[in-house]
């Protein structure tokens, strides 16, 4: 090959592993890009102001006593013509907080994205890993079921799984049902793109010289997949995690427009813009705009890392 | 090759039976047909009278078997809710899908591509980097808010475009096209863009990170070493090498845009046969639900082995050495 | 506040003459078939208003008015009626009207096959007496029939039997289900399902065409805002329903008309009267606290109806203290006031009841049936949990409510009545007579309440000619309903209907849009 | 003396990177004449490449020529704007790449790849361009050219794809070929076909050659004359039988002691202490000095002159009685 100069760092012993971390490329990198930094920061505040929304919100929008139905249609930052309260992003017409109504919302769109995507990778993985690794009929089975699978539109695979869910779950625990099947509905219809991916991967790893080592030395093929062909293989399905927890909370938002999302009391981020969007033509423009443009800020920053990380973790586009 | 094919049939033909099994098996779940045939006033009676002439009260097994034995002649059985063959209704709606879909697969393939080509050549270009984060809005949104933003800017507020349906059609034997009419091109328009908008994303970043990937290989540089001009060397090298791998992914994409125009047809009020699904979703009309969801798998199939098939035509290497194995 | 507008004919200054115009609108549903005697559903019967007619229609005060029937008299002491057709009347492939289609029609739609058969429970016999007179013999007197067949509508025989469409035929459909060949005003001229149905005036018609129309096209729109979008851009003339909480924005727009209006569907809250337990409460499932009217009136006084007409419904709906609304005929007009809202009251109640710390129970509701149904389930869930009583509300599409309703699944439920025959007799039947599967009496009384004197009352109101009497026992029986808080009436649903500023029609309460009242200007 | 094909003068090539700015090639002078094949030897990380990149004008970023001169047939190039360049290039100076199983575009025909070339330097018909097509691969040694030109790349052997590059790289008659490292992918036996089939076409056709290689071998059978480079700096310079057989500079003097040539018989083989130092870690005064078994007090502070025809950059060269 071209002898490219050789910029490693020399040999470092005393630094910790953290000083080592923080002056890698990686780091470098990322310092030098705005648009990982500027989507970073947004992820971050979003995530924490979720996480601690019961002590950032001014009210608990998911308790049902603690709602004033004259309060709904409040315009932001104007006293409402009834009660006189004020709302900084106003109220929807229940009477909820928008503000912290998203909070709350957040919290059920990122538990059910980050779920989703969990499920979906930890599925696809191991499946991916066998199909790749054994090949033959184990592959063929595992493939052909991802067929199966993309035949079914995401949206499809939830309103069916919904359909089956609510009829044989006992009622009383019906509403935090609804949370799981979601999370199950969107997962089920994302493992397919983790298990190609790494199935792939694991074919190219798979005929490398280290893997027919490992299997010399009698390691089991479980340990060689885990242990071995695992970490090489990281690299593209986290970028596949990051790109697919921004769509997995769109889906979520979409699954609610068909009247099959969280249930009503507990407004996901997609619930609230459901609701938003049939109050565009009726001038209460805050019930939509500000969850919409929360759920844009959330889904573009985590779709921006997304790209950088790929961009950073794949060598050879250095 | 022909061996190649046969197994590829065979096996669609049992992802085929597989959707059919567990698209019946559902259905069981989703509602009962027989509420929305019969009007306020009716009594229990009328119900079993019913559910009998429909055979619904049958054992799960048989109605499967029977709809599968009506299936292979291609009788999907009768909508509920039309009291109308499901065949011709299908027939009817498909190409509103058909169209909407090819014209938005169509943009979404041919912006994607050159956005993607364009993205990856001047990569760390100002213009390259705002496309690749204007481009992901259109994926950070849900498309039924883009569909709905959509009609109010171009259809309330600026009056240009129709703001439903699908404007005049015109029937060439069983065939209605909108592309003829002007209403008709009118009203593709915005359906397309939110449908399309989605596709186009995800197949511009992959034409970008692929033909990256070619732009590294030697073969550029040795290209660029003789001196070819850029736009031979993007194009003619560096594009034909990427499309290879892009083309499979791209068969997928279009098989999700049939399945995508779901919602789009909901906003739009696409006449098509996603809106038939969520009305036969809202009747329970079983008949219809279980003909869209084999229609689908069959389109999806059919596209998967086309994609294969021309995989196999195009890559020299494949051909060359006749290796069966796939 | 609320506009109300009783019977709300826009009489709009005819300046010129309107010239002859094009006319298309929206619904959210499609008529489901174009057979008259297939579906007895709201959206059917509507539509096909305009094609077919009955014996006798209402006019645009729901007042019954002659159609078919020039005159009807009781026979003898009201062992049936005599029409005195009217003559010289066609159908629209030509055939003459006659008597013989008359009874044909009669044979069809109190068929099995038929789901308007329930209309003839009382006919004992139909007898031809000559080609323009026809006697409808009842088991017992009834005062009412002739105003309960307005939707009855007259088919020819003969175009019947061509087309092998004698009976109607739900489960593979037949000539009927997409073909018409009414004597109505108009005729359907294409007819695509779930799609679009264009009408034609029909020019060999008997009546006054009041109407400039050419040519109607009826499109379904699902989505409520792609409906409303198409309104404001002037795609379509006319839109049915207007979502509520866009009504105030519209009405400020100048080139859109909102007419408003109360529709004859009462919207109500359900108690599960017979159950022995509750299915869904976390703590109170050995016993059933709303089989105790306080319990019941206690939820009556926790529901805020004004707040929920005020923000929900945005001033455009109207309480109410009855299974009826008060355009129906038969309204206690003696008992219109409802339980004040009292949550202190409430709280009283329940503690009074033997719950002083309140119970949790499951609330069902549909979520695409009524307006803004899943927003007020939300609201009262709110309301109740104020004073105690902890709801969990399942709101569902409604092709899975009514089955989870028949299956006793819920502790309370929200329900729409609107009376076909627009008469307080009808809920009564429905809703609060004892379940009783030959007399198909309380088929849709989920709760099972039952009262021996609503019972006893019932078949005497039926049959009673003298209308004071009549009025005085259905004040009875409302009497009794309130008491006992058989159910919680919270609203008249309102009704809402949007068109463009150059469009004149008149609206009905029960809903039905009838094209040949519509000016375009 | 006729006029060099290619003259380097004083050439530098910087790349800043996070850590300072590194010079894989620090002030290098060397000249080719027509039909001379020019070795360029050293390990690997000592500049070659990245001189032959400067040549061709292929640096990728952030590499950059900072200083010196290049002189093609006369005229300088190194500063010539993209698209002269671009004319420049494959018309006059041609290049041959390691790995010929990378180097051919694999979904594109021999025949084509070869007519698009020269159609874009020579303004000749196309049928003429074909009938050239199949000259150039007869004469790079392809049995039965004429009917190869439509076959693909992966259709011929590593060796016979390496031919096809090299027919590649002169279909447009280049005066200057820059060969980086073409046998290094290939089997001994292959290799030396190769190497045959340059000195042929460099006789015939005067083509003056770059032959970058780090194997000593190839430069013994194939170069007329050799530069020695070692981080970054041109070590010594000179006439191939010369610098072979008495190397002035330690680090020649050291690299020939472990290459095994038949001419030396069979005595041990010598091995230079230590690694080439990384250029962005390199010690003070002469780049050698660690490894140097001669090293003196000076060499550790001053770095030495730029070597160049026979002076060796080396304060203390070797001085020997020319045997040959």
């Amino acid at each position: 090959m071209t002898d490219t100069p050789n910029l490693e760092k020399t040999p470092v012993r005393d630094k910790s592993r953290f000083a080592v971390a923080m002056e890698s490329d990686f780091v470098y990198a990322f310092k030098r890009s705005p648009v990982a930094i500027v989507s970073c920061i947004v992820v971050l505040i979003l995530v924490l102001s979720a996480v601690f929304a019961p002590l950032i919100a001014t009210t608990n929008p998911f308790d049902p006593a603690s709602l004033n139905l004259m309060n709904g249609f409040t315009a932001p930052m104007e006293p409402n013509a009834f009660t006189g309260d004020t709302f900084l992003l106003g109220t929807d017409d229940q009477g909820r907080d928008v503000f912290s109504t998203i909070l709350y919302g957040m919290r059920i769109s990122l538990f059910v994205g980050v779920a989703a995507v969990l499920f979906a990778m930890v599925l696809g993985i191991t499946l991916g890993l066998i199909s790749g690794y054994f090949g033959g009929w184990t592959e063929t089975i595992i493939m052909r079921t991802a067929d199966v699978q993309l035949t079914f539109p995401s949206i499809l695979v939830a309103m069916l799984i919904f359909g089956i869910a609510k009829g044989i779950t006992p009622v009383e625990y019906r509403d935090q049902m609804a949370i799981w099947v979601l999370i199950l509905a969107i997962g089920l219809s994302d493992w397919v793109q983790f298990a190609r991916v790494v199935r792939s991967a694991t074919l190219v790893e798979k005929s490398k010289d280290y893997v027919a080592a490992a299997r010399l030395i009698g390691r089991k093929p479980g340990a060689i997949m885990l242990r071995h062909i695992l970490p090489n293989v990281l690299s593209p399905v986290l970028v596949i995690a990051t790109i697919s927890l921004a769509l997995a909370i769109i889906a979520e938002a979409t699954l609610s427009f068909l009247g099959v999302g969280a249930p009503p009391t507990q407004p996901s981020l997609g619930t609230l813009i459901r609701i938003g969007q049939g109050f565009l033509f009726s001038g209460e423009w805050w019930i939509l705009l500000f969850p919409a443009v929360t759920l844009l800020a959330l889904a573009l920053s985590v779709n921006l890392l997304g790209d950088w990380l790929r961009d950073a973790l794949n060598p050879r586009l250095r | 090759m022909l061996a190649y094919l046969i197994r590829r049939v065979a096996q669609s033909g049992l992802v085929l039976l597989i959707v059919g099994m567990v698209a019946f098996g559902m259905f069981r779940f989703v509602g009962d047909p027989i509420d929305n045939m019969l009007g306020q006033e009716r009594t229990q009676e009328d119900i079993d009278r019913l559910r009998g002439q429909l055979g619904l009260d049958q054992p799960f097994a048989v109605q499967y078997f029977r709809f599968l034995e009506n299936a292979v002649q291609g009788n999907f059985g009768v909508s509920y809710r039309q009291g109308r063959p499901v065949s011709d209704i299908l027939l009817e709606r498909a190409p509103a899908t058909l169209e909407l879909a090819a014209v938005s697969g169509f943009l979404a393939i041919a912006m994607g591509i050159a956005l993607g080509v364009f993205t990856a050549i001047r990569r760390n270009g100002f213009s390259a980097n705002f496309i690749m984060s204007a481009s992901l809005i259109g994926v950070s949104l849900p498309t039924f808010l883009i569909g709905i933003l959509l009609i109010y800017i171009f259809s309330v507020e600026l009056g240009w475009l129709p703001s439903f349906g699908r404007g005049e059609t015109v029937r060439i034997g069983n065939w209605t096209t909108g592309f003829l009419t002007e209403t008709g091109l009118k009203a593709l328009v915005l359906p397309s863009i939110t449908l399309g908008l989605y596709q186009m994303t995800l197949i511009m970043r992959l034409v970008r990170s692929e033909m990256l990937e070619v732009l590294r290989q030697d073969y550029i540089r040795f290209a660029r070493a003789r001196g070819l001009r850029d736009r031979v060397v993007n194009f003619r090298h560096a594009l034909k090498n990427t499309m290879m791998p892009v083309i499979t992914v791209i068969g997928l994409q279009l098989g999700s845009i049939i399945a995508f125009a779901i919602i789009t047809e909901t906003v739009f009020q696409w006449p098509g046969v996603g809106l038939l699904f969520i009305n036969a979703i809202q009747f329970v009309d079983i008949p219809v639900m279980a003909a869209y969801l084999m229609l689908i798998s069959v389109m999806f199939v059919g596209i998967n082995l086309i994609v294969d098939v021309l995989y196999f035509l195009i890559d020299p290497r494949l051909r060359a050495d006749r290796a069966g194995a796939h | 506040m609320l506009r109300t507008i009783r019977y709300a004919a826009i009489a709009v200054a005819l300046g010129s003459a309107a010239q002859a115009a094009e006319f298309t609108w929206a619904e959210t549903t499609d008529p489901q078939t174009m057979d008259p005697h297939a579906v007895n559903s709201a959206p059917v019967l509507g539509f096909l208003n305009n094609v077919y007619e009955g014996l006798v229609r209402r006019g645009k005060d729901m007042s019954v008015e002659p159609a078919l029937a020039t005159a009807w008299e009781p026979i003898g002491a009201g062992e049936g009626w005599r029409f005195t057709l009217r003559e010289g009347v066609t159908f629209h492939d030509g055939a003459d009207f006659t008597a013989e289609d008359v009874l044909f029609s009669y044979q069809r739609a109190s068929d099995e096959a038929s789901d308007t058969r329930s209309w003839f429970a009382a006919v004992s016999e139909v007898n031809v007496v000559d080609d323009y007179t026809i006697d409808i013999m009842t088991s017992a007197p009834n005062p009412i029939f002739p105003s309960s067949i307005a939707n009855w509508m007259i088919m020819d025989s003969g175009w019947a039997d061509a087309n092998k469409a004698a009976l109607p035929d739900k489960e593979a459909g037949n000539y009927a289900t997409l073909n018409t060949n009414g004597t109505g005003a108009f005729r359907v001229t294409a007819r695509e399902p779930g799609l679009r149905t264009v009408l034609e005036p029909f020019d060999g018609w008997w009546g006054e065409a009041e109407h400039n129309i050419t040519r109607a096209e009826l499109t379904p729109i699902q989505n409520p805002a792609t409906a409303l979008a198409a309104l404001l851009s002037g795609d379509v003339d006319y839109i049915n329903p207007v979502p509520i909480q866009d009504v105030a924005r519209l009405s400020e727009n100048p080139d859109v008309n909102v007419i408003q209006g109360i529709e004859a569907r009462v919207i109500m809250l359900g108690f599960p009267h017979e159950a022995d337990a509750l299915k869904y409460s976390a703590e109170t499932t050995d016993a059933n606290p709303f089989a105790d009217p306080r319990v019941r009136q206690a939820v009556a006084h926790a529901v805020n109806v004004p707040a929920i007409l005020q923000t929900i419904m945005r001033g455009n709906a109207e309480e109410v203290s009855q299974l009826v609304s008060p355009a129906m005929n038969g309204f206690s007009t003696g008992l219109v006031d409802r339980p004040a809202y009292d949550p202190d009251q409430a709280r009283a109640l329940l503690a009074e009841a033997g719950y002083p710390d309140g119970f949790s129970f499951g609330l069902k509701c549909p979520n695409d049936r009524y307006l803004n149904d899943e927003s007020v389930c939300q609201a009262v869930t709110g309301m109740l949990a104020q004073v105690g009583m902890r709801a969990t509300l399942d709101a569902m599409p409604v092709q899975n409510y009514w089955p989870e309703l028949r299956a006793d699944n819920y502790d309370m439920y929200l329900l729409g009545w609107s009376p076909g025959t627009f008469d307080a007799e009808h809920p009564i039947r429905f809703l609060a007579a004892t379940p009783n599967e030959e007399k198909k009496l309380g088929s849709w009384n989920f709760g099972g309440y039952s009262n021996a004197r609503v019972d006893e009352l019932l078949p005497m109101v039926q049959s009673e000619i003298d209308a004071d009497k009549r009025q005085g026992m259905v004040d009875e029986i409302t009497k009794i309903l309130q008491d006992e808080v058989a159910y919680v009436p919270l609203y008249v649903q309102p009704l809402v209907w949007g068109t463009r500023s150059n469009i004149a029609l008149t609206q009905r309460p029960d809903n039905f849009f009838i094209l040949r009242w519509v000016t375009v200007n | 003396m006729t006029e060099p094909v290619l003259s380097i003068r004083d050439l530098s090539v910087e790349i800043p990177t996070r850590k300072g700015v590194v010079c894989p090639v620090d002030g290098v002078s060397y000249d080719i004449q027509p039909g001379e094949i020019l070795g360029v030897v050293g390990e690997s990380g000592a500049g070659k490449s990245m001189a032959g990149n400067a040549v061709i004008g292929l640096l990728n970023p952030p590499a950059r020529i900072a200083k010196g001169e290049i002189w093609l047939n006369g005229t300088r190039i190194d500063q010539l704007s993209g698209d002269a360049m671009r004319r420049l290039r494959g018309k006059e100076i041609g290049m041959v790449f390691q790995d010929p199983l990378t180097s051919l575009n694999p979904l594109l025909q021999i025949g084509d790849q070869l007519t698009e070339t020269m159609l874009t330097h020579l303004d000749i018909s196309r049928s003429e361009a074909e009938q050239r097509a199949i000259a150039a691969l007869q004469e790079v040694g392809i049995p039965g050219a004429a009917d190869r030109l439509n076959s693909y790349p992966h259709e011929f052997s590593g060796g016979m794809r390496q031919r096809v590059v090299i027919a590649l790289a002169l279909c447009a008659e280049p005066s200057l070929v820059i060969a980086d490292e073409p046998t290094t992918a290939l089997d001994v036996s292959v290799q030396a076909q190769i190497v045959a089939l340059l000195k042929k076409l460099c006789r015939e056709r005067g083509t003056a050659i770059m032959l970058i290689t780090h194997d000593m071998g190839v430069i013994a059978e194939a170069a007329d004359r050799v530069a020695v480079m070692y981080a970054g700096r041109l070590a010594e310079l000179g006439p191939v039988r010369e610098i072979l057989t008495s190397p002035s500079h330690p680090y020649t003097d050291g690299l020939m002691a472990s290459t095994p040539l038949a001419s030396r018989g069979k005595s041990r083989l010598h091995q230079i202490p230590g690694s080439m130092p990384r250029l962005n870690a390199l010690p003070d005064g002469c780049a050698f000095h660690p490894r140097c078994p001669y090293v003196a007090d000076k060499c550790r502070h001053d770095p030495g002159p730029q070597g160049v025809e026979g002076r060796a950059a080396c304060w203390f060269p070797i001085v020997r009685e020319r045997t040959a």
